[in-house]
């Protein structure tokens, strides 16, 4: 069992990997896609046998806790800021979130969830208008992806999104993708085996074989095709030596 | 127990969140159930009281939609409601009017099988002397309502209870927006997808006593009046 | 003098007919008794002529109209008493929803025919609590509140020990010759000849004598009406 | 409407997911209510037949649980079947046996309040011949049971409709894992999220087809037998 | 002999007393007429007797052993007749569900009950559906199939024509012969000369007379009892 989180499962990529690993190997994986926080605290309570999640911090306080080995980088893509069209042309994010701030004529929709999209929106409105965002422009809406986009769309708001879910996503309305390869947008996933020390049912070999599987050349190589719509969604990038040496420009996904 | 301390240091905290939230959770469910039964019980009363083709049709249509999804509701007042739907001037989406109408239709067809089956019994009994007396249909239908209201609150009640625990339709039309749309049941949904799922439960564990608050008091009132539905030998 | 006229009238159940056909003109004036077997159609046939029961095929008129449309100018009595789940005094003035007496008119009304029937002390109790011949009393009350022209009564007396059968027997003799009429089914003979000015003999859904009470009483006719006065089957 | 269109499509193009997910709706929806039927009839019937004290909170409560949302009881289930929860071992979790668990939970209480309802006026008819034929205890119940039974239906039909129609609580305790705990209403939360929200309705306007043939099945089988349902004056 | 011994016994309702207390023994065996005013407490005595009516205080004894104990070896028929929702001969059945007849010997018990009655052909129909006479029949088939040692009958012939009182009162006539003792309230003065072998005579609760029917008839006692003899008041 799989516990992730949903923009994984909405964007379509266990779809398209499992067969090949099931194929290959036997080996059936089922996946519970929820957020981020339920996906961590489901693979606490011993109830998964692999995490595969997009929050750093939680993913490295879950190996610093014991319940995991080890994290392994498995691949990236990254968050888009989309909404519907403006006649303001920004020069940065730092402009466009402030402009967001300054004006409050713009809809924006945050997720509101402590999900891994939530927390790195919320680390943006911190780094470049060292404040959170506040007033009736401003909704925290406490809700998956998918429904905070629907909602984007149903009232032009504005929202920070993964790349996987967005492409994926069939209610764009008017929405487009107003900003996009930030440094800053990066968005990486890492994969944990569930510790089988602490719970000793966790079918560790298995998991490891489907790790192995996904931060192999095979695996990778299948993660890189996954397409929506002709589009690569997901950067393997488990051969990697660290994240920081990418820069923006060799940006992955390529559009 | 973790929840139950947690639950009971929730209600006691005095919160002001919680309470706007409790407030919204119970205004929407309340509204919904009032506008649905204002319907559906003189609706349940004609259906009771007369007889045509279509009605057997209308009944199985009905007690199929005792089935209807949250979730396809909740689509389906998005769709009207959204910027690019019918009623998209209205600006209701991602109100509180919003999730009174999804719940609206989402507890129509509850009350309205349940009211049927409430009157059956109050049929049996009073049809021939209405008959007999050629009771004018609409006094004939407040009478029998009227006079089976003890049955006729249990189908209430089970549509509000429905209207209470659903979260589907309204975080698709509500939105779940936090001080505007959120309420108990979107709260609980949120706080367990944060994995925070003792909250969810102490939350939970505050709804129902919501609710046990509510159905006590519908009971206590139903208590009034009740000596004249006696029998005998 | 009202006339009732039966024409071509039948009902039906299950393909089966249990009354009728029946073609006949009969005089309201008075009181017209009612006897015939068990089974023979005579609560049936009652509520043909009051009204209240559709015939499968023909029509019943009163005085030129059809009788379905002139119900509330008639009173019925049921043979199986229909108690509404209200006091005794709701009970009776329930017949009284149509009329458009002011409500303290209502009231005296009501009070004014419960003291007839001796039931004035019970006024609030349930009515489904009263014992088989107060409820029969109380069915007099409330067929005779509307001030009807014709009232129909379905063994009314069947429950009542003989002095309230004496006051009924009274009660009704009194109404009557304020112009009432009355048909009224029973197998009390006895009484028969006591209140009756007209007697019909029903058999398997068929009038088999339609004459005067004297007549009746003195020289049955039909065969079946002779055994049936014998005690014979 | 391109809806329409889509959901007959799906219906017809026999796509072996999409069977897959609708039969295993059938079979967890049909199980928790067969399970919480059979635990919920015989109990609500003891409840209408027996009074002791703490009878009315059992009832309060048991409505008061009409209003549990689904992810409650989902929550609740999920830490029972967990890995760290006390019935962990039994491995449950993330399985269709998880999700009629939860479904169970969750309609039992209205399963149960609804049939008390249901067999009230069936008291009111029965309770003295019981009496006076000293009927054992559990003839009692099944002979009021079945004599009530298309009462009953409709309890049940409600609690299916409840069971097919939820999401939280097959989603918590289920997974939606695809090809093995997925089933309509979690598909079409999917759909939904997705973005999909033409999809999702026409999967909505598939699982309502459903219910209503399950329910024209119902009515078609609560149609045998009631010919001694009748009643008459 | 079968004594019938009341213990201080006592039926109140809503602090009112409508019954007792009773501190007699009765002998049951043969006929024992109750005659009474309206609401004097024949029916509530009746119950008392039988043991479906648990007193509100003392108790009622039949051969030392408590009624309630003994039900089953008693017969009752209602005042207000209690038809099941079943067909005629299922309704006689009913009363046979306790005994350890196999199923065919129950059949033909029935049969015979039912052609006694004359409602061997009604067998199948509806109970629902028969007249005001025909239900009575039925009443006494189901009170006498169980073999009883006594019989309550509350006003048995109340709706009969007089050939079937007639033949009621010869099929009373003949089990009693048989041994069986039954208590019967009746309003026909007449009925009870003929069939009574005592009479007991209630007036607002209690028991005024408990005499031969020779003597109650010859030689009436109490005044009550003296003027409702005499269709007073
Ligand atoms: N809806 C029905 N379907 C079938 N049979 C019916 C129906 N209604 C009445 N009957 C039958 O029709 C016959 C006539 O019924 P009705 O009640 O008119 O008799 P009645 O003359 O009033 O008898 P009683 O003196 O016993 O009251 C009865 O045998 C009864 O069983
Ligand atoms: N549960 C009750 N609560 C209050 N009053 C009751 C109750 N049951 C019976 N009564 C009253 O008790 C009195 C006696 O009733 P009961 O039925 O025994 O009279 P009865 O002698 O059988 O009369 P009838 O000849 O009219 O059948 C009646 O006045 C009735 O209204
Ligand atoms: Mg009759
Ligand atoms: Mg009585």
């Amino acid at each position: 069992t799989v516990a992730s989180t949903t923009s994984t499962q909405n964007s379509g990529l266990y779809d398209q990997i499992l067969p090949q690993f099931t194929a290959q190997t036997g080996i059936e994986v089922r996946v519970v896609a929820v957020g981020t926080g339920q996906a961590i605290r489901i693979a606490q309570n011993g109830d998964a046998d692999v995490l595969l999640v997009h929050h750093r911090a939680s993913e490295d306080a879950f190996v610093a806790d014991g319940y995991a080995k080890q994290r392994f980088d498995v691949m990236y893509n990254d968050f888009i800021l989309v909404g519907p069209k403006i006649d303001f042309a920004p020069k940065s994010l730092d402009e466009l979130l402030n402009y967001f701030a300054d004006t409050g004529d713009h809809i924006f929709i945050s997720r509101g969830d402590d999900s891994g999209t939530h927390k790195r929106e919320r680390e943006l409105w911190e780094k470049y208008a060292q404040t959170m965002p506040t007033g009736d422009w401003y909704r925290e809406i406490g809700s998956g992806m998918g429904a905070t986009l629907n909602m984007a769309s149903a009232v032009n708001g504005f929202t920070l999104t993964d790349r996987g879910t967005w492409l994926s996503f069939g209610n764009k309305g008017d929405l487009g993708i107003i900003w996009q390869q930030d440094r800053d947008l990066r968005n990486p996933y890492g994969v944990m085996v569930v510790d089988s020390d602490r719970f000793p049912h966790v079918k560790s070999e298995l998991a490891m074989q489907f790790v192995q599987w996904l931060i192999s050349d095979v695996g990778q190589t299948a993660i890189g095709n996954v397409r929506v719509a002709g589009k690569q969604l997901f950067c393997p990038n488990a051969n990697q030596q660290s994240e920081q040496e990418q820069t923006p420009d060799d940006a992955c996904p390529a559009q | 127990m973790d929840v139950i301390s947690k639950s009971i240091q929730l209600i006691f905290s005095g919160d002001h969140d919680l309470l706007q939230i409790v407030l919204l959770s119970l205004r929407v469910s309340f509204t919904a159930t009032f506008i649905a039964s204002s319907l559906a019980i003189p609706f349940g009363a004609l259906l009771t009281n007369y007889d045509f083709t279509g009605k057997r049709a209308i009944m199985v249509v009905a007690s199929a939609f005792m089935a209807l999804p949250p979730v396809v509701v909740g689509l389906l007042v998005y769709l009207m409601l959204s910027r690019s739907g019918p009623l998209g001037e209205w600006g209701l989406l991602y109100t509180p009017s919003a999730m009174i109408i999804a719940q609206t239709m989402l507890i129509f067809p509850i009350v309205l099988v349940l009211t049927v089956e409430a009157l059956k019994p109050i049929k049996r009994d009073y049809s021939h002397l209405m008959n007999a007396l050629d009771v004018p249909p609409m006094l004939r239908l407040r009478t029998m309502i009227w006079d089976a209201r003890f049955a006729i609150y249990t189908a209430v009640l089970a549509g509000f209870g429905r209207a209470l625990a659903e979260v589907g339709a309204v975080i698709l039309v509500g939105g779940n927006i936090n001080g505007q749309t959120r309420v108990m049941t979107t709260t609980i949904a949120l706080e367990s997808s944060k994995g925070n799922l003792e909250l969810a439960l102490a939350l939970g564990l505050v709804l129902i006593l919501l609710a046990l608050i509510v159905n006590a008091a519908m009971h206590g009132v139903a208590r009034i009046g009740q000596r004249y539905q006696v029998t005998r030998q | 003098m009202t006339l009732i006229v039966f024409h071509k009238t039948t009902y039906d159940a299950d393909g089966q007919s249990l009354v009728g056909p029946l073609n006949i003109t009969l005089d309201a004036t008075g009181v017209t008794a009612l006897l015939g077997h068990n089974g023979a159609g005579k609560s049936l046939f009652l509520q043909l002529a009051h009204g209240m029961l559709r015939p499968t095929d023909g029509r019943v008129e009163i005085d030129g109209q059809d009788v379905r449309e002139t119900r509330r100018s008639r009173g019925f009595i049921f043979q199986n008493n229909v108690l509404m789940r209200r006091s005794v005094a709701q009970n009776v003035a329930f017949a009284l929803a149509t009329s458009n007496m002011s409500a303290s008119q209502k009231s005296e009304r009501v009070d004014e025919l419960l003291a007839m029937v001796q039931l004035r002390d019970r006024a609030d109790q349930p009515a489904a609590l009263l014992s088989g011949g107060e409820a029969q009393r109380m069915a007099l009350a409330r067929a005779l509140i509307n001030e009807p022209n014709v009232v129909m009564m379905d063994e009314p007396t069947s429950s009542m020990d003989p002095s309230a059968t004496a006051q009924f027997e009274a009660i009704v003799t009194a109404v009557k010759s304020a112009g009432v009429g009355f048909i009224w089914a029973t197998h009390d003979r006895a009484q028969a000849q006591r209140c009756a000015d007209q007697v019909i003999f029903m058999e398997q859904g068929k009038i088999c004598e339609d004459s005067s009470a004297e007549d009746f009483f003195r020289m049955t006719r039909s065969d079946a009406a002779k055994r049936y006065l014998n005690g014979e089957i």
